[in-house]
């Protein structure tokens, strides 16, 4: 305790920490991993109008094992939700978590009737940023991109994590 | 002979394909829109996330009932003229975007902005909370200032908590008879 | 320094450094093979550095032209059109936490991107980057290269083998389909030009091709289409032998998820990324060695030469687009930054033929041949595992063998 | 002797064995959340189980509880790559049943948006189809012109993907202003667009012997399986809703429907299922340049009491959509809601001939067999 925070005022690692989190927020590589709708707007993103590369994001990787950033787009299911946790535990830290869409969110147009969706990703994995939008466009991908990189140069020590798994957890919309 | 002319048409085909990319390369413009800089105008009609205003509102909650996954909740107190929302929350993380309680509202209180750029880090951010709270709070010339009094504070997280400024003027294309 | 006390060690040392000092220089002076060892040891270092530093570039510029091909920017944001994310990506990756799957077979996992890395860097020892740049001129380069390059199919199959996935087992599978095969071809049409020559050694090779005429010397050029054939066996397969697309099946995304890496995460998996970039440097290398003349420069101050017209053509050509670019794209956007940039580069391009002209001509055949494998790989689709076999075994080889053999006719005639 | 019963014993020992291997459901080619249990002997496919319901959204349970109105953002996300036409035969089919009448107008707009949406959904089809096999580039170039057709709807209803544009009895909003010449504007380079797509892709050699004379889908064959759409089509059957039982506006209009040819090898090939796409959006720019020209002026909405019930009985309609025929079979009670709703998804149906024709094929043309029939798991798994 006392020892982390002697460090904490350190100007080296502090800078090292900050170049870490630099390179870390500049290079995600996200999982090709469509689910539904909002996946082909995340195709949208790669391609040539809005271009994810520019963020050095473009990089997308078939495999868990190589990639940063999870990009839940579109609804998880029940079925596809054990899936995607167990992808989710594939990944090597740091690892992050975007949840893109209202599915994701929250289960969004299923949220009421469907008794099949999984109401909000971050029940199974931490999320570290929600972009709203069914689907969200392109641009507003890209803002959500830029500010989990902002989150992630904000990471104060390099292996801490800022999301945690159900961790807010609401009551519904009225109704039904 | 098909032997020959499948390793010919390989070849030609594929310099074929070479040229085009390299035509792209050498003469064609990148169409990228680099979107933190610059960004696309968005049509005048586009969808972006909902604004209510809770002072045009009449609390007749046909928002809410024409809403497929009843995002919108309206509380309303008081009688006759002193008839005001209290509460009027948009759960944007379950709306699906799709302008039915624009259609339905006849006051254009609610309506679509130009604004997409909402992503925020913490699941409360994402219910825009228009309403004007209870009754004693405030004066009703203080009404017209832009609303969310009751917004909890979601800290330094930069969330939008705030609705989104609609644009000026707003677009009365987004109304519907 | 202390005065030494009557303790029993402490002399014994400095007895011991003072012997070293007193006889180290006329040790070394007697035994010059070490001071070569240590020069060759640092020189191995900085080719090491240098292939690294080729890596980070190759893959900023890949991303760059990929992106340009495709109406797009690229990497943009880090840095001055993102050439930062040449550093950024590296750092990343070796901070990455690294996994081994707990089914895997752990010792071979470890290791698997280690031989991979180690063979395919061993390669440039017989690289010949100039008349005096050569790490270690063996009498039998060429077959080293062949050889020791071979040692990454181990690797490769080690790697899917260990990883206990079975995206990873077909991969390893096509693996040793493919590279086994193409072998020969590259072979054959390596051994078209060792006849020529009648040596084994890269130097020899090059040296062979130096001469007055220029481009007219080199091995492309002799006996019209026989040679460039041979060339065009040489580089298909070799794209093949490097894992590249459109030759790519062993890491087929479309198909196996990411092929013998599919398990493999952060610094490990880099190491497979490097290799593969250090080998399509050791193909374009060997070819431009082989066929393109090797360090030899184009003599393009005699006039009316074929170099002559082709490099000043060449020239002319780059200055009409460059001003085609900038008229049309860059000045409309005022991005004077690119038009600068662009300049220096062809400034830098020109001195480096000026000063160190044999290594820059030897970089720039390279380089040029690894952007046509970009150039490919943005453009093609990937051929089926049997088309792939059929391409091989029925058209490369048979190619190949009829260019020895007439390769072959012609030596005896000539000779 | 000994040496040769060991060799004999040997051999046993080393008997090869079949291997299952999962595709998806996270897999870069299965297109979604589509799970493939392949069994294969080597690099042959043995045998094929597409396992589904890793996207089911109970969307006909959903339409229970709904008015019909409200239905209508749900049609958008079946196949999400057409959601124009998806809305349209919802319209349509509650139209039919509650014997709405659809203003000229808006009669127009919706082909003209429906063609539109056709060949957005091709793009992508055509694209992502080139990125099974292998090419990056042209599903760029693909996307790229598809921006283009998103903007015009976009600027029109002001969604990109969820369009929710139409309604019972017409559409939601006019033409914005200046849209004609700006789908004018779109369609005049497009054909060049296309000849571009087809000397970089279509006649590529590589391209050609990765497709031709693979996974053949005989005519006899694909009509027991319920293929329809482009699939169908390309096998030689020109069974095309739009021409053979026209519905809306589609008997004013001149277009060819485009069948397999066989051109490359067998007719029913997955290089005809791609052809026969490439093709059709010529055929939609046909279409939408006579909308254009035929463009009457007029009302696009027609008014609908404000609780809206149509009469007691059920309906099937079905519409020609991108993938093949979606079809709604609706059921009302005479309440607001409806009492059943059923969908037919061209993607559900056309993907049940998997395991029939993906027997002795290699792993590399089950992704193109795939890529080629053009499936959505939004509307797979409904």
């Amino acid at each position: 305790m006392t020892l982390q925070n002697r460090f904490e005022d350190n100007v080296i690692l502090t800078t090292v920490d900050a170049a870490i989190n630099y390179c870390r927020a500049s290079s995600l590589w996200p999982m090709t991993f469509g689910l539904a709708c909002c996946a082909i707007e995340m195709m949208a993103t790669g391609m040539a109008r809005y271009d994810l590369a520019r963020f050095g994001a473009e990089v997308f990787r078939p495999s868990p094992r190589q990639s940063d950033l999870m990009i839940v787009a579109g609804t998880v299911s029940l079925k596809m939700a054990t899936r995607l946790k167990t992808l989710y535990d594939q990944m090597p830290e740091p690892r992050y978590v975007m949840s893109l869409g209202s599915c994701a969110n929250r289960g969004g147009p299923y949220y009421l009737y469907g008794y099949h969706v999984l109401k909000g990703v971050d029940r199974i994995v931490p999320v570290d940023v929600y972009v709203p939008g069914c689907p969200p466009i392109p641009e507003a991908l890209l803002d959500g991109l830029m500010k989990l990189q902002a989150r992630i140069r904000e990471e104060g020590r390099h292996f801490r994590r800022l999301a945690k798994v159900g961790g807010e957890t609401q009551e519904g919309p009225k109704g039904a | 002979m098909q032997y020959v002319e499948d390793i010919f048409r390989t070849l030609l085909t594929c310099a074929q394909g070479m040229r085009i990319t390299m035509r792209h390369l050498l003469f064609t413009d990148n169409i990228t829109v680099q979107y933190p800089d610059h960004k696309r105008v968005l049509p005048e009609r586009f969808r972006g996330v909902l604004h209510a205003d809770s002072t045009k509102c009449t609390g007749c909650t046909l928002c809410a009932r024409a809403c497929p996954v009843n995002c919108i909740i309206i509380e309303f107190e008081g009688k006759g003229k002193d008839r005001r929302v209290a509460r009027f929350e948009i759960d944007i993380s379950t709306c699906m975007w799709c302008g039915l309680c624009v259609e339905a509202c006849r006051e254009s209180a609610i309506e679509t902005t130009l604004e997409y750029e909402i992503s925020c880090y913490v699941q409360d951010d994402m219910r825009l909370k228009f309403g004007l709270g209870p009754k004693k709070e405030q004066l009703p010339a203080e009404r017209a200032e832009p609303p969310a009094p009751q917004a909890p504070s979601s800290g330094q997280t930069g969330g939008p908590s705030t609705p989104p400024e609609s644009p000026g003027g707003s677009a009365p294309g987004g109304q519907q008879p | 320094m202390q005065p030494v006390t009557a303790s029993v060690g402490a002399p014994d040392l400095k007895d011991r450094l003072d012997v070293l000092l007193t006889y180290l220089p006329s040790f070394l002076s007697s035994h010059g093979e070490i001071v070569s060892a240590v020069f060759l040891l640092i020189v191995a270092l900085a080719v090491l550095l240098g292939v690294s530093v080729y890596v980070c570039l190759a893959v900023w510029l890949e991303r760059k032209i990929s992106a340009d091909m495709q109406d797009r920017l690229g990497p943009m944001r880090v840095g001055w059109h993102g050439v930062v994310q040449m550093l950024v990506d590296p750092v990343k990756l070796a901070l990455k936490e690294d996994l081994c799957p707990g089914a895997a077979d752990r010792p071979f996992f470890m290791l698997a991107p280690f031989v991979v890395l180690a063979a395919s860097f061993a390669t440039f020892a017989v690289m010949p980057f100039s008349a005096a740049f050569i790490l270690a001129d063996l009498d039998i380069g060429v077959l080293y290269v062949a050889s020791v390059g071979a040692g990454v199919l181990v690797g490769l199959v080690m790697a899917g083998w260990a990883s206990n996935n079975k995206w990873a087992l077909f991969s390893a599978i096509r693996t040793i389909a493919m590279l086994v095969s193409y072998e020969i071809p590259v072979g054959l049409s390596i051994v078209t030009v060792v006849m020529m020559v009648g040596s084994l050694s890269t130097q020899k090779i090059v040296l062979a091709q130096l001469s007055d005429a220029g481009m007219a010397g080199w091995h492309l050029f002799r006996f019209p289409p026989v040679f460039m054939v041979s060339f065009l066996v040489f580089f298909i397969a070799g794209l093949a032998e490097v894992n590249r697309t459109p030759f790519d099946l062993a890491e087929a995304d479309s198909e196996l998820v990411a092929g013998f890496h599919t398990e493999y995460s952060g610094m490990r998996w880099s190491f497979f990324f490097l290799a593969e970039y250090a080998d399509m440097l050791i193909v374009s290398m060997l070819g431009t060695v082989l066929y393109l003349g090797g360090w030899a420069p184009l003599t393009v101050t005699r006039p009316l030469t074929i170099d002559f017209w082709v490099f000043w053509g060449m020239a002319a050509l780059l200055a009409w687009y460059l001003h085609w670019l900038w008229t049309r794209i860059y000045l409309p956007r005022g991005e004077y930054g690119l038009i600068v940039v662009q300049t220096a580069i062809l400034i830098a391009i020109a001195l480096a033929l000026l000063v160190v002209p044999s290594l820059a001509w030897f970089l720039i055949k390279s380089l040029a041949l690894i952007f046509v494998m970009m150039w490919l790989r943005w453009t093609l689709p990937r051929p089926r595992i049997d088309q792939l076999m059929y391409l091989c075994w029925k058209v490369l080889i048979p190619v190949a063998f009829v260019n020895l053999f007439v390769v072959g006719v012609m030596r005896l005639y000539w000779r | 002797m000994s040496g040769i019963v060991d060799q004999v014993q040997r051999q046993k020992a080393l008997k090869t064995d079949r291997m299952t291997i999962n595709m998806g459901p996270q897999h870069p080619s299965t297109h979604g959340v589509l799970r493939l249990l392949v069994t294969t002997d080597g690099e042959i496919v043995d045998h094929v189980e597409p396992v589904i319901g890793y996207l089911h959204r109970c969307k006909e349970k959903i339409a229970e509880n709904l008015p019909y109105y409200q239905f209508m953002p749900y049609t958008d996300r079946l196949d999400y790559l057409a959601g124009m036409n998806n809305n349209w035969a919802w319209a349509m089919a509650v139209e039919k049943l509650a014997g709405v009448k659809v203003p000229e107008r808006a009669e127009y707009i919706r082909v003209m948006f429906g063609e539109l949406n056709r060949i957005a959904s091709h793009l992508v089809a055509v694209g992502t189809f080139g990125l099974d096999l292998g090419t990056f580039t042209p599903v760029l170039y693909c996307f790229h012109e598809r921006e283009k057709i998103l903007d015009l709807f976009e600027a029109t209803c002001g969604a990109r993907l969820t369009y929710n544009y139409y309604r019972i009895g017409g559409v939601a909003k006019d033409l914005p202003d200046g849209l004609v010449t700006k789908i004018r504007e779109f369609l005049d380079p497009f054909e060049k667009r296309i000849d571009e797509l087809n000397t970089l892709l279509s006649e590529n050699h590589i391209f050609v012997r990765r497709t031709a004379n693979v996974g053949v889908f005989p005519p006899a064959l694909a009509l027991d399986y319920g293929v329809t759409g482009p699939s169908l089509r390309a096998s030689g059957v020109p069974h095309d809703l739009r021409r053979a039982a026209p519905y809306s506006i589609y008997d004013r209009f001149k277009f060819e429907v485009v069948v397999g040819r066989g051109e490359k090898g067998t007719v029913g090939d997955t290089w005809d299922r791609y052809d026969c796409r490439v093709r059709e959006m010529s055929e939609s720019v046909k279409i939408v340049r006579q909308c254009l020209d035929g463009l009457p002026d007029g009302e696009v909405r027609t008014k609908l009491p404000a609780v809206f019930k149509p009469p007691k009985g059920h309906v099937l309609f079905k519409a020609e959509n991108p993938k093949g025929e979606l079809g709604y079979y609706v059921v009302s009670d005479g309440s607001p809601k409806p009492s059943r709703v059923h969908i037919r998804g061209p993607s559900f149906c056309n993907l049940s001939i998997i395991p029939a024709v993906c027997r002795g094929v290699m792993l590399a043309d089950l992704v193109a067999i795939l890529g080629s029939i053009d499936i959505v798991l939004g509307e797979v798994d409904r």
